[in-house]
């Protein structure tokens, strides 16, 4: 160990990563490399988002009969650069009872944690190009949970600033929803971890590989993050932030221009790190099917595993899509109710059987299983004979014997 | 004085401006939001520390949950009655925090620090050996105490107040 | 001394946490409308809330008075036509079931009789525009709950009856089809092909739309103990339509006071027993199936023969009063008819417009429930503007 | 549960059905033969001139006031008509196509035109005076109170084409 502070803190001595992004340029160890990959980064970030836009608006459409963008390219494949092109050249509105410090600032502290936090994707080897793991980061997993979460601040500010109530109520509810479903993410993440006994991305990835899909091991685990990330990034049916058939957008309703379009940018590049995230955690990241790996089959993962890790994540994406389009949007009882007496006496389950399946085995953990789902069972169908759903009687009465308007009393 | 004594410098020159901010500042939200900057920047430092995981933690935990709590009971107050924060007790206000600022002196200056470059990574492992072995007592104890905090919250806020008195129509 | 002055200015700054008041939440107006997406219109809602609770609501209507009843009354000569062109826009969703309850008060008025082609006409055209209504009522209840496909379900079998609409009377929404003694024209010659063409396209649909979200669990969880308006509230406030038959009380003009020939039929009145959102929506449902009952039966009697009465080819009916009431999409709607006997425009006009009169009952489902509930609960009135400014 | 996949699975047949989208501005909406568009006046071909005679029967039953029109004395002696109209204006921009002018006509003169995209930077432009009214009225024939013709009506929806 050296003696020169300064000799230390190079990237390689620094846990390598965070750093590398922002401690970096202060300590003049950013290299060439790591300022490409940024780029790189950001790049497919905008582009993917343009992508999922697209995808979006011709998911909606056709699922609602319509047929989606038309016009701009082929099947309107190029509706979102146009999009960018007019909120490019739109008036960027303040309004006068906004917070002429706070307003102008927010979209972009929306914006900078959720793409900070694809820093730590493991993306997956492709041949020729190599391993597109950016860094093995040993603290991936904190790293993932604590950085979004700043995203919450930016959304406040906004809603905060904006100087609507509507927006004010639009981020006292993001606040509510923050708060509950931060929780139940990070205990069914901490089941993922024991799993791979690693915090590491990479290493979760090649653990899965070896033992694995999480998707497999631990679904109840998978189902409470996938749930509890689609409600951080406010997403239907848990998008009561934004709900615009109640409060008209939320935080965003005073936001015009581009500075509405970092919101829309920050809100989809949320979409598709989140399906990133849930593939690399429990759907084994670049591998091609569960179990490829001893079946002599590695070496396709290996070799193209950053395609089934986009094509994964992109399966992903459009089953968020897909259920934006058809489930109504709960109420914020509902959802905290959803959070608090679901999701996190689920997640808890979950880290409970992951624990015993380290500590005893998989006999003791797959009896847990089948104990848990017997469990769910019974409280489901108490649930459903409780509240059965009610139908309407018809009546099948003669004119003689219905109420008439003078007999109910009707004004003539 | 190298690259990283710049880098703490500058870091801990925007933290004691932002902490400074907090106190100043006529506006609660802004002294909410300065007090956020200034819990981030902490964590910064912790991380020139080469206290990585202990940096995420400050900015998940401050930065992100409990800022967010705190700008959230701001933010009931809407914008044209927000309070303005007066003043008043800052003689009261600069005493014991000069009391509490040269205590801390005093304690950072009479312990033993380790010299400059032998500051270690301590990795993830040794922190949860550590945690689970020879702290578990506090580490058990600051649970309590969270929990008790919990507990507290949850009575104050189920006591009865007056928007309790409405009823909600809607049995579902 | 230091310490006890140091003691007061700590009384002094520190907030008093004691005071219960601190831990209450502000209250807060908000003005929902008249440019909200989901007031239907221009409806104006002044919400108070208590955090997400509404505490009280008012509600504002006029945005969209245009005067229709005094409308009615104008005209030196064709008065009688000219007071159904305004009529057709007041509730613009159900505008040939007014018209029917219209040219009925004209009929009494004047003592006209109706063929019976045009009956049954009148009949198929009705039922056909309630589905249209309802249909437009499962797509902005869907919206209002948070669910955007319902509306597109919706109007893809909207579009289907409007256009045998532009068929029969020209024109898509307010055809001014029917008449004093019958109607303007005979329908096509493929109108019952088409008819039969539109309920087997209809049956489907329904099942689509129950698929979609009426077993839907987040929907059931909205909708379900939102609302409640008891029998007897409902009756005070002169509540009608599926909203007062969601209490279990089966009122349906149709069947308590049948007109023109719905006594030949044979339907179901839908009746709920809570008088929840989810009844009235569920009311709302089946009362399509059973349009598409009537319309299957008006189908297969269609009788051949004229399709006008013995009505004079310029109005003026003798000195009287008419009040007719049917069951149009929203409840019970009344036209109420003076003529002085000497023009040929109404002396009086006066609609009793089911909304207007549902909407009074909005404050009892709202208050005490949550915004989004408050969306819903306006929703499930089905309110139309038009008809409620008129 | 179930309600919430049988609204997946309803979507995912709705995702592989064919939209019921028409691409209005390329393809014209099929209109029925009794589509009310604007009104628009009849041109006699045997005569070649102008049905109308003036009578201002239109106008006056006109609900929203719309129809304005002058006449003049007719001295061309090709029919028996006493006026023939100078001006007349069609307020498009306050029309509610309701059809009544045609009805109350007593000389077959008008008819509605299936007439009907009118969208303009100005409403000036709406004010559609006579040469306009005759020209959109070009290959119009008075249909109201006419038997219904017989053969297929233009725009009729196949029912095969449903499901």
């Amino acid at each position: 160990m050296s003696n020169n502070a300064a000799s230390e803190l190079t990237l390689q001595a620094v846990p390598s990563w965070m750093p590398a992004f922002l401690v970096a340029p202060m300590i003049g160890g950013l290299s060439l490399a790591d300022l490409i990959a940024l780029v790189v980064l950001l790049l497919f970030v905008l582009i993917f988002v343009m992508i999922e836009i697209w995808m979006e608006r011709k998911v909606a459409g056709h699922i609602q009969l319509r047929r989606g963008p038309l016009h701009v390219g082929p099947h309107g494949s190029l509706q979102s650069p146009a999009d960018v092109l007019k909120l490019l050249t739109k008036e960027d509105l303040t309004p006068v009872a906004a917070d002429r410090i706070v307003f102008p600032m927010a979209p972009y502290l929306v914006f900078v944690p959720v793409f900070l936090t694809f820093l730590v994707i493991p993306w997956g080897p492709l041949v020729l190009f190599g391993n597109f793991v950016v860094r093995p980061f040993d603290l991936g997993l904190v790293y993932m949970v604590a950085i979004p979460a700043m995203q919450g601040i930016g959304l406040v500010m906004a809603g905060w600033s904006s100087g609507n109530k509507y927006s004010l109520l639009g981020s006292a509810r993001v606040v509510a929803q923050l708060i509950s479903y931060e929780l139940p993410m990070v205990i069914a993440l901490l089941g993922v971890a024991m799993m791979a006994e690693s915090l590491n991305l990479t290493t979760i990835v090649e653990s899965q590989m070896k033992q694995g899909w999480n998707v497999f091991l631990q679904p109840i685990g998978f189902l409470v993050f996938f749930l509890a990330t689609m409600s951080e990034m406010s997403r239907a049916p848990f998008d009561i932030a934004v709900a615009e058939s109640e409060i008209v957008g939320g935080p965003f309703v005073e936001y015009s221009g581009m500075r509405w379009g970092i919101f829309y940018l920050a809100e989809f590049a949320a979409v598709c790190l989140n399906s990133a995230l849930s593939t690399a955690l429990f759907l084994g990241g670049w591998e091609l099917f569960p179990g490829s790996r001893a079946l002599g089959l590695g070496w396709i993962s290996d070799q193209f595993g950053l395609l089934f890790f986009m094509g994964k994540m992109i399966v992903l994406v459009l089953i968020i899509q897909w259920a934006r389009f058809v489930l109504p949007r709960l109420r914020i009882d509902q959802l905290m109710d959803f959070a608090w007496k679901f999701l996190l006496p689920a997640a808890f389950v979950n880290f409970i059987l992951t624990a015993i399946l380290q500590v005893f085995g998989f006999v003791p953990f797959a009896i847990g299983i089948g104990l848990t789902l017997a469990l769910a069972a019974v409280l489901l169908a108490t649930y459903q004979a409780r509240r059965s759903p009610s139908t309407v009687a018809l009546m099948r009465t003669s004119p003689e014997s219905v109420p008439t308007s003078k007999g109910v009393g009707l004004p003539v | 004085m190298g690259l990283s004594a710049l880098a703490f410098y500058v870091v801990a020159g925007v933290t004691l401006v932002s902490a400074l901010g907090v106190v100043v500042a006529r506006s609660v939200v802004y002294a909410a939001l300065l007090l956020i900057l200034s819990l981030v920047m902490t964590g910064l430092i912790y991380l020139l520390l080469l206290a990585d995981f202990l940096a995420l933690i400050q900015i998940l935990v401050y930065g992100g949950t409990v800022s967010i709590l705190l700008l959230f009971a701001l933010m009931l107050t809407p914008p044209e009655t927000r309070p303005q924060l007066n003043h008043r007790g800052w003689a009261l206000g600069a005493v014991s925090s000069g009391a509490l600022f040269v205590l801390l002196l005093v304690a950072s200056l009479a312990d033993t620090w380790p010299a400059a470059g032998a500051v270690r990574h301590i990795g993830l492992v040794d922190l949860g050996r550590a945690l689970f072995s020879t702290w578990a007592v506090p580490f058990e104890v600051a649970s309590v105490v969270l929990l008790v905090a919990l507990l507290g919250a949850l009575t104050i806020a189920r006591s009865t107040s007056p928007s309790s008195k409405i009823a909600p129509r809607a049995s579902a | 001394m230091a310490i006890a002055s140091a003691i007061n200015m700590l009384r002094e700054t520190a907030p008093s946490v004691s005071e219960e008041r601190n831990l209450e939440t502000v209250e807060m107006t908000i003005n929902m409308g008249p440019q909200h997406p989901s007031t239907h219109g221009v409806f104006r809602m002044v919400l108070t809330l208590e955090g997400e609770r509404v505490k009280n609501v008012q509600s504002h209507i006029g945005y969209l008075h245009r005067g229709a009843e005094k409308l009615g009354e104008s005209g030196e000569i064709e008065g009688y036509r000219k007071a159904m062109i305004t009529l057709d826009r007041t509730d613009y969703l159900s505008s040939l079931l007014n018209e029917h309850a219209y040219v009925m008060a004209v009929e009494k008025l004047a003592g006209i009789s109706v063929p019976e082609r045009a009956e049954y006409i009148r009949i198929i055209l009705g039922e056909l525009t309630r589905i249209n209504s309802h249909c437009m009522f499962y797509g902005a209840f869907g919206a209002d709950s948070g669910a955007t496909t319902p509306y597109m379900y919706a109007f893809a079998l909207r579009e289907e009856i409007q256009q045998l609409f532009e068929a029969v009377g020209g024109a898509r929404m307010f055809p001014n089809y029917y008449r004093a003694g019958g109607l303007r024209e005979d329908v096509p010659h493929d109108f019952v092909h088409r008819v039969q063409a539109i309920i087997d396209r209809a049956f489907y649909a329904f099942d689509d739309f129950d698929n979609l979200i009426t077993a839907n669990e987040i929907f059931l969880s909205r909708t379900r103990g939102l609302g409640i308006l008891d029998q007897t509230r409902a009756l005070d406030l002169g509540v009608s339509g599926p909203l007062l038959r969601a209490t279990g009380l089966p009122y349906d003009v149709r069947r308590s006071e049948p007109y023109s020939i719905y006594d030949r039929f044979a339907f179901d009145v839908p009746v709920g027993t809570t008088g929840d959102c989810y009844e009235r929506y569920l009311i709302r449902q089946e009362e399509m199936r059973q349009s598409i009952r009537i319309i299957e039966q008006a189908l297969k009697d269609l009788p051949g023969g004229p399709i006008m009465g013995n009505a004079p080819k310029a109005l003026r009916p003798p000195k009287g009063e008419a009040y007719v009431r049917i069951e149009n999409s929203r409840g019970d709607f009344g036209v109420y008819l003076v003529s002085d006997g000497k023009s040929s425009a109404p002396y009086r006009v006066k609609y009793r417009s089911p909304c207007f009169v549902n909407l009074q009952s909005l404050n009892d489902m709202v208050i005490g429930t949550y915004i989004a509930d408050a969306v819903v609960a306006l929703g499930s009135i089905d309110i139309v503007l038009g008809e409620v400014d008129r | 549960m179930r309600g919430v996949l049988g609204g997946f699975f309803q979507t995912l047949k709705s995702f592989l059905t064919k939209p019921v989208t028409r691409l209005y501005p390329y393809e014209k909406p099929p209109l029925e033969a009794r589509f009310m568009g604007a009104p628009s006046l009849l041109w006699d071909d045997a005569v070649d001139e102008v049905v109308c005679v003036a009578c201002n029967i239109c106008a006056r039953s006109c609900p929203d006031d719309c129809i304005t029109l002058t006449g003049d004395k007719y001295t061309d002696g090709k029919t028996n008509k006493k006026n023939i109209i100078k001006d007349y204006f069609i307020d498009l921009g306050r029309c509610s196509y309701c059809g009544i002018c045609v009805e109350v006509c007593p000389f077959d003169a008008n008819e509605m035109s299936p007439h009907f995209e009118l969208s303009t930077y100005d409403r000036m432009t709406l004010v559609y005076d006579k040469d306009q009214l005759i020209e959109i009225g070009r290959g119009v024939t008075r249909r109201t109170g006419k038997p219904e013709p017989v053969g297929p009506l233009p725009g009729i929806l196949d029912p095969s084409t449903y499901r």
